[in-house]
């Protein structure tokens, strides 16, 4: 019985105490006809040395390739401190710190996170994180609708430069709430979304909030302040989809405009969460302090105790579920605390002086392949804009099975932009971020350049 | 002390970053930042002590037992952490090719086969990244459901008394109003409120089975045959499913779609609040709305299907489709339990339960439901000791910690004044609940003849009693600096 | 700076306080033509982003190969928890627990390896480890050439059925001390060291130690009984050196004849350290209670504080070197304590049952191995006795060759035995823990009638 | 409680183990074990809460400051243990062939060549599993070169009364007699006591070099020009290492045969005790003697040199070869130091140790050698204090736990009385060094008004001050069952 510790002695004395004559006796009260017998599909247990054979054989299938696929998920180092801390039982094997007095390390971890995040993004405070940087935008917007008291629209506008599976999660999360999602589109020479574009969109009355992300998802750098200051004059708050490594060099969100933006949020992948096929990762969401009761999720908040020592609890738990079910903020229950420590120790390992490293390690290392990859003929960028750490290429032929032939050779050369874009014709989204060096981007673009001449020949 | 007060101008890990990255000079001025963020300067040292110091001042299940009702506070085997974490799932790119993906996408198949079997369902998705993720998804697709049959008129979701506050918010963030449903003196539903609720404007309804006070409806099938004849459909969610494993299936019961805690039931880890992980099963007229990605088997080829391969799906709840590091650990125990073992997670987590408020009755404590079986968990109220006594459930749990005990639930399901909803779980030794049981009585005792003592609890942890109302009046939820200017060649 | 918190303020503070102008004035008390400049042959610092990726390159050049070799060290499954918690801040970063009561952890721990140590041997005490295996018998012999009051003798007989390394490494440790190793042979049909040669050996006069290894260097088992009665009526201490994962079936040291061995020692490696290509590992050192003063190496005991509350501090220092110095039992200081905190979860994990289990999977598919590759022509076991879990075999060509041929394929193939028992022919020594799968082994097997199918035509 | 407090007849970790192995049925009777040992039997969470749970009850570098003098106890990077435990390496049988341990034996032949650079040794061995063991080796070096030339009259060691107990005690295993030459006043070896000491019987001089009472010794190209011209050769105890790593060599003294102590200067993990790593280095006379086995390059392939290779090696002092693992972190932390940061290891550690005694001298405490340079440890004498107030430096040292820094080294090295050998290490920070002063100030003055609290220190630990005497005189080292009977069918 592997992790019941319960001997045959041990068993007799419980159902004596109980005053029945076998475990079987503590289900009684189950209709008779529901209980099943054997769980036929289930194959039967494995030890621990048989599973991590298993595991071992699986994983080793899975390969390392090298990656130049960023798009919302990034190939970043992460110190080794960083998991070694985050895994102990201390941290790994609680639960949400509903006992504030014996949970002081999750707490204080959650309220340093925060502290954190609202200096990344130069707003007031944050929460402790959400799901993913898709779910976190969701909950940005159904906060910015709530909280919109002078336009009282349920209208948000969209880029259509936004990262695609974000615009499908915030669509099936907001839409049964009644929220409208306008399309804005993007200048196809530049690859910003233009003012012009935010007009177009706009005609339709007003609207409680625009997106904004920067970079967006084609790595292009979008003109913040003027896009901010746009929003803020037609009463509509502003939410920031930011990159916390692009923060590291880009204005802050709270800084956008002349006044900032109302709302930042986005993906904590990058802090130090391995890529493990897109989960478990976190979502950060910051605001302004006159939005915070408006703010779903755990926030961690400082107290004293009864001897006047500083200390952390749970806070602002009137917004929640638990207490206000039906009328909540949110119905928000976990978060995702374990990757928030692990986000907290790699950015106390890292500073704002490392993360600038590694932020400019991953532009240099993007425009390197860029450039490397451009002198193939038939690719070249695709937009004229400034980018952070990714790039749209134009390609001469289809993207998809060239990044199949790609990958064959261990290679995952970018992401293939045609499928949600098709106007855009046959194009990738590269990435290259520090671990790249440049004997993998060559590699990379003598490959493709093989196959290229391979294809176009034919 | 906070991390920030280690933080000195120009320290660094300089291990941990580039050595000598060029300069960045083509990004336009306006755009760039000012003032470099005011993260903390330390070295790698400081940061590995203050964060392993830090981590001593948690109860957790390796260190404590952690009774927590409702949470199911079991073992988390560390084989599921390593396995999960072997290099080859860890560096997967999410946007990586299938074929590049083809270990994992198995071990992924197989747990919805597995969870499907488990629970008497008759499709699975792993997508929703939590238990309150998973329960939007599965109201989202009862909405789904009757909207495709043009039944528009069905608005009202019906929720028990006793339900989680995830229920009705749930409920709510999928469009509908929320009525609720009593609960009966000996802890069912009150079947004839329900049928008096019921109505051509009933989506459905969703109960906890067995219940958060603590017993198995036995009405269960009378309930299900009423939704059901008004038009209405059935959502379970699965935060108890650990009293039920390999022993009844929600699906068996009647209902239509479920989630699974995946931290509860399957022992993934709880990580300071999280991640969870949400899977939501249903039955065959729910199938086309499951949320994506679903992974799917051709001949011996794994594959996802998206939005594209399934158009009537509610759509995608996080960008890259779940929490994937956390289904691999979940996959792992599964295969751990085996056949034989899930069964058995019911069988001694509902032993455990029984045998501590056999005990604790016995004791003199007051079982809210005491004429019932326990679940995997149940309710002592201690309105006897508060009226008496004055010292009320809050201060007992304080004082647990004293006694090195994880508080159980407090004040949770509202309906009974005084509650601890205490959740032992199966992976809990016999000794460790006498021990429990002696400390209660101990506490007990101190309640009577200091009762300072217990209401001034806890005194032997790193701080004392917190003040919340403070917390919550006079907020600050982030470190500051003492000036601007201070830090800002930081 | 790594590791280095200095800034530049907290230098400029301390040079202050200290009252010197630079940190190159603390060094002026050296001989400045001692003093040097660059270290030309280091290569410049690497990030550890950098030596990451150095290290996985060379880590994946080292393969994984299937291991059919035991020989000393053994492919055993760890559980994943122990080295999870061994690897633990608190245990692998403290010392020495020199200051008892802030080192609990570690010194109960100690407690409780000793305590296991003598439950498997069957001894009255244990000390807290040493180096290896090899190095602890090592020790044995000097601790039994002191002990034995009754011969004053110092020579030692010594199997030549041990393990050639640990016959190397006792005459590299020990004959420095004038203490002579005397060689006993084995019985070329049977594998064991037989009476006959034992009295052949002691021809030479009296002697302080008979050394009996169980099982002996072949997988083959001794008759410990009769052995360890011989000795004992000339006066000798018995040394047992013994597999921990056999103890689990066979008869312990301290039962072993009518007085039971008197001292045992051997390798814990199986007990959940990684092979790791030969250490860190840990040698244990167990004897009778009447010999404790003379056991070297640390040792922890139970004993009450102040307030009469039961704790422990290492014990009977005044054996060791930094009291006695030229005086103590021996040099050594440290002892493998991390592997120590692994062994004792491994055995806490496996209790007597599991490693029971183990000890007959081992077993059982040593037994397969030998059965399937015993079909293939000229392969044949080489000895006669009951094995444990190794065993030898004869072989049609000479074994270096072989291996090499079959390591080429991904199979680590056995322990060549002929360089070492040049008088055996071509033989090798092979091993199939408890991890080896059928699969594996028919693999094995394939391979080697294959490739000895073509010598053989040659 | 013990773990096997924990135990109970038939209770298992059961995954850990085959699940049905086969029955043993060939192994004779006589040969078998009658009664199974008495290890614990518990579930696998009580082995990890266990574990984990005591883990809390030490001190270490990742939780506290650590001033052990002359143990070095600096930050371990995490780095060092991953990547020394990737499977690649965690995996390889010590006899698989070369070939399959190319990466390896690569890290390993470069590990050699930069310790031969940074202690300008002519060549090196990695064999010696730990500074004594290093020690061993030098010391047989230096006995089989003078029998190589069949100069058997050098039976006698020189050990300065400073140096580590290891010192005279391999000396000892060796076949030497030990002679003791004195310090002098000033900190450095006497040097007319060694003029006087040397002769056609010495075989050597075992030093340590800045030496245990925390100076350099400004003698040491005298000393070695004394003990060379006499015939005899320099041992180089590398203890101390830290002290001077980057800024002179001891090949560059005149030693002759070196150990370096891996765990201090490379930062390998102490880890309760062990394991170390001592690489011995040496001059080329020596070079035909270092023990085996030692890694060879021959163009591109990396190879062990055995026995076989070496006729005249002293030989093998482990089965295997050594303490592979630690090397491979010792090498690790080599690769991110660096030819830049080799220096300043010794720098900072230098620039701690003078700082902290230059502010503990400036509160009134009394160094050792006042007028000497630190070097990167110091020595203060309490010997005052204890007779002023009758607190002693075993007290001082107690009490300083309380306060949550780890006590410094007592009573070494034992020419000064009262003693604290105090090495902070390059790690810390400057604001640790000064609450580490002003918990020494504190104590003092609670030794003046509350003597005491600090003769009854420590208060706040797992357990109050533990009695030794009583340890080694009523000996308790193994649990044993109540009875033998009671456990027999565990």
């Amino acid at each position: 019985m592997p992790f019941i510790p319960h001997t045959p002695d041990d068993i007799a004395a419980m159902l004596a105490t109980i005053g029945v004559g076998s475990i079987d006796a503590l289900f009684d009260e189950i209709p008779s006809e529901l209980r099943i017998g054997e769980l036929a599909a289930i194959p039967t247990a494995l030890s621990e040395m048989e599973i991590a054979r298993l595991m071992q054989t699986r994983a080793r299938a899975d390969g390392q390739p090298v990656c130049f696929i960023g798009a919302g998920a990034y190939d970043h180092h992460i110190p080794a401190a960083v998991w070694q801390i985050a895994a102990r039982g201390e941290f790994y094997s609680a639960y949400t710190p509903y006992q504030a007095e014996a949970s002081q390390g999750t707490l204080q971890v959650l309220y340093e996170f925060q502290s954190m995040m609202t200096a990344l993004t130069g707003l007031d405070v944050s929460n402790a994180s959400l799901y993913d940087g898709a779910s976190a935008l969701a909950e940005a917007i159904l906060m910015a609708v709530r909280a919109n008291r002078q336009t009282r629209s349920t209208r948000v506008l969209v880029p259509r430069a936004l990262h695609p599976a974000y615009r499908r999660t915030v669509r099936a999360i907001v839409e049964s709430q009644g929220i409208e999602l306008v399309e804005v589109s993007f200048d196809p020479q530049s690859g910003q979304t233009p003012v012009a574009q935010l007009e177009a969109a706009a005609i339709g009355g007003e609207f409680a909030a625009l997106i904004i992300n920067q970079p967006n998802f084609f790595g292009v750098l979008e003109d913040v302040d003027v896009l901010t200051d746009w929003a803020h004059a037609r009463k509509a708050l502003v939410i920031g989809v930011v990159n916390p490594i692009a923060l590291a060099l880009l204005s802050p969100p709270g800084e956008w405009g002349s006044k900032g933006a109302d709302i930042a949020c986005g993906e904590a992948q990058s802090l130090g969460m391995p890529l493990s096929s897109g989960g478990p990762y976190a979502g950060f969401l910051c605001c302004k302090q006159e939005f915070v009761r408006q703010l779903p999720g755990r926030i961690a908040g400082r107290t004293l105790d009864l001897d006047g020592k500083p200390g952390f609890t749970l806070t602002l738990q009137a917004r929640e579920q638990h207490i206000r079910r039906g009328k909540a903020t949110s119905n928000i229950c976990t978060n995702q605390g374990l990757l928030v420590t692990a986000a907290t120790i790699h950015l106390a390992l890292l500073g704002a002086e490392g993360l600038e490293r590694v932020a400019s390690a991953c532009h240099a290392n993007t425009r390197r392949l860029a450039e490397l990859l451009s002198v193939i003929p038939g690719v070249a960028p695709l937009f004229g804009g400034s980018v952070f750490h990714e790039q749209a290429l134009r390609l001469p032929v289809p993207a998809p099975d060239l990044l199949d032939a790609l990958a064959a050779d261990g290679i995952l050369g970018g992401f293939a932009l045609e499928p949600d874009y098709p106007d855009l014709g046959p194009a990738i989204l590269i990435c290259a971020t520090e671990l790249r060096t440049e004997d993998e981007m060559r590699d990379y673009a003598d490959r493709l350049a093989r196959i290229l001449a391979t294809r176009i020949e034919c | 002390m906070l991390i920030h007060d280690h933080s000195r101008p120009g320290r660094r890990a300089t291990a941990q970053a580039p050595l000598n990255p060029p300069a960045v000079t083509d990004i336009p001025a306006g755009l760039r930042r000012r003032a470099r963020p005011m993260l903390p300067e330390v070295s790698e040292m400081q940061a590995v002590r203050h964060y392993t110091r830090l981590s001593q001042k948690n109860f957790s299940i390796d260190t404590h037992l952690y009774p927590l009702g409702s949470c199911t506070m079991k073992y988390n085997p560390r084989a599921c952490h390593s396995l999960a974490s072997l290099p080859g799932f860890l560096a997967r790119h999410p946007l990586a090719p299938d074929t590049q993906g083809q270990g994992f996408l198995t071990c992924l198949f197989e747990l919805q086969e597995m969870l499907k079997e488990v629970t008497g369902m008759h499709a699975v998705s792993l997508a929703p990244s939590a238990g309150a993720q998973g329960e939007f998804a599965g109201v989202a697709m009862i909405r789904a459901y009757h909207r495709a049959r043009g039944d528009l008129a069905r608005t009202e979701m019906l929720v028990p008394d006793a339900a989680h506050g995830t229920n009705p918010a749930s409920a709510v963030m999928c469009g509908f109003t929320v009525r609720e449903i009593p609960t009966g003196p000996d802890g069912d539903v009150d079947l004839d409120a329900l049928t008096a609720a019921v109505g051509p404007q009933t989506a459905g309804i969703m109960l906890t089975n067995p219940s958060t006070v603590g017993v198995f409806d036995r009405n269960i099938q009378a309930i299900a045959r009423t939704v059901h004849e008004a038009g209405g459909l059935l959502y379970y969610d699965g935060a108890n499913l650990n009293a039920i494993l390999g022993k009844v299936r929600p699906g068996d019961m009647g209902f239509d779609v479920i989630h699974m805690n995946l931290h509860k039931t399957f022992s993934t880890p709880h990580g300071g609040g999280g991640p969870g992980a949400g899977p939501v099963g249903v039955s065959a007229r729910l199938e086309p709305y499951l949320p994506v990605p679903l992974v799917a088997r051709d001949g011996d080829e794994y594959h996802w299907l998206t939005e594209r391969d399934r158009p009537d799906s509610i759509g995608r709840l996080t960008a890259f489709g779940g929490n994937m590091g956390i289904l691999l650990r979940a996959y792992v125990y599964a295969r751990m339990l085996g056949r034989e073992g899930m069964g058995r997670v019911a069988e001694f987590s509902t032993l455990n339960a029984n045998y501590l408020m056999a005990r604790l009755r016995a004791a003199g404590f007051e079982a809210a439901y005491p004429e019932r079986r326990a679940s995997h968990e149940f309710i002592v109220t201690l309105k006897r000791e508060a009226r008496e006594l004055g010292v009320n459930a809050m201060d007992f749990a304080k004082r647990l910690l004293d006694y090195g005990y994880h508080a159980p639930t407090t004040y949770f399901p509202l309906l009974v004044p005084e509650c601890l909803l205490i959740e032992p779980t199966e992976t809990e030794t016999k000794e460790d609940l006498d021990s429990f049981v002696e400390a209660l009585i101990a506490i007990r005792h101190e309640a009577r003849e200091e009762p300072e003592t217990v209401k001034g609890a806890p005194h032997t942890l790193p701080v004392r009693r917190l003040d919340d109302v403070r917390a919550a009046r006079q907020l600050d939820l982030a470190w500051k600096p003492l000036t601007a200017g201070e830090n800002a060649h930081g």
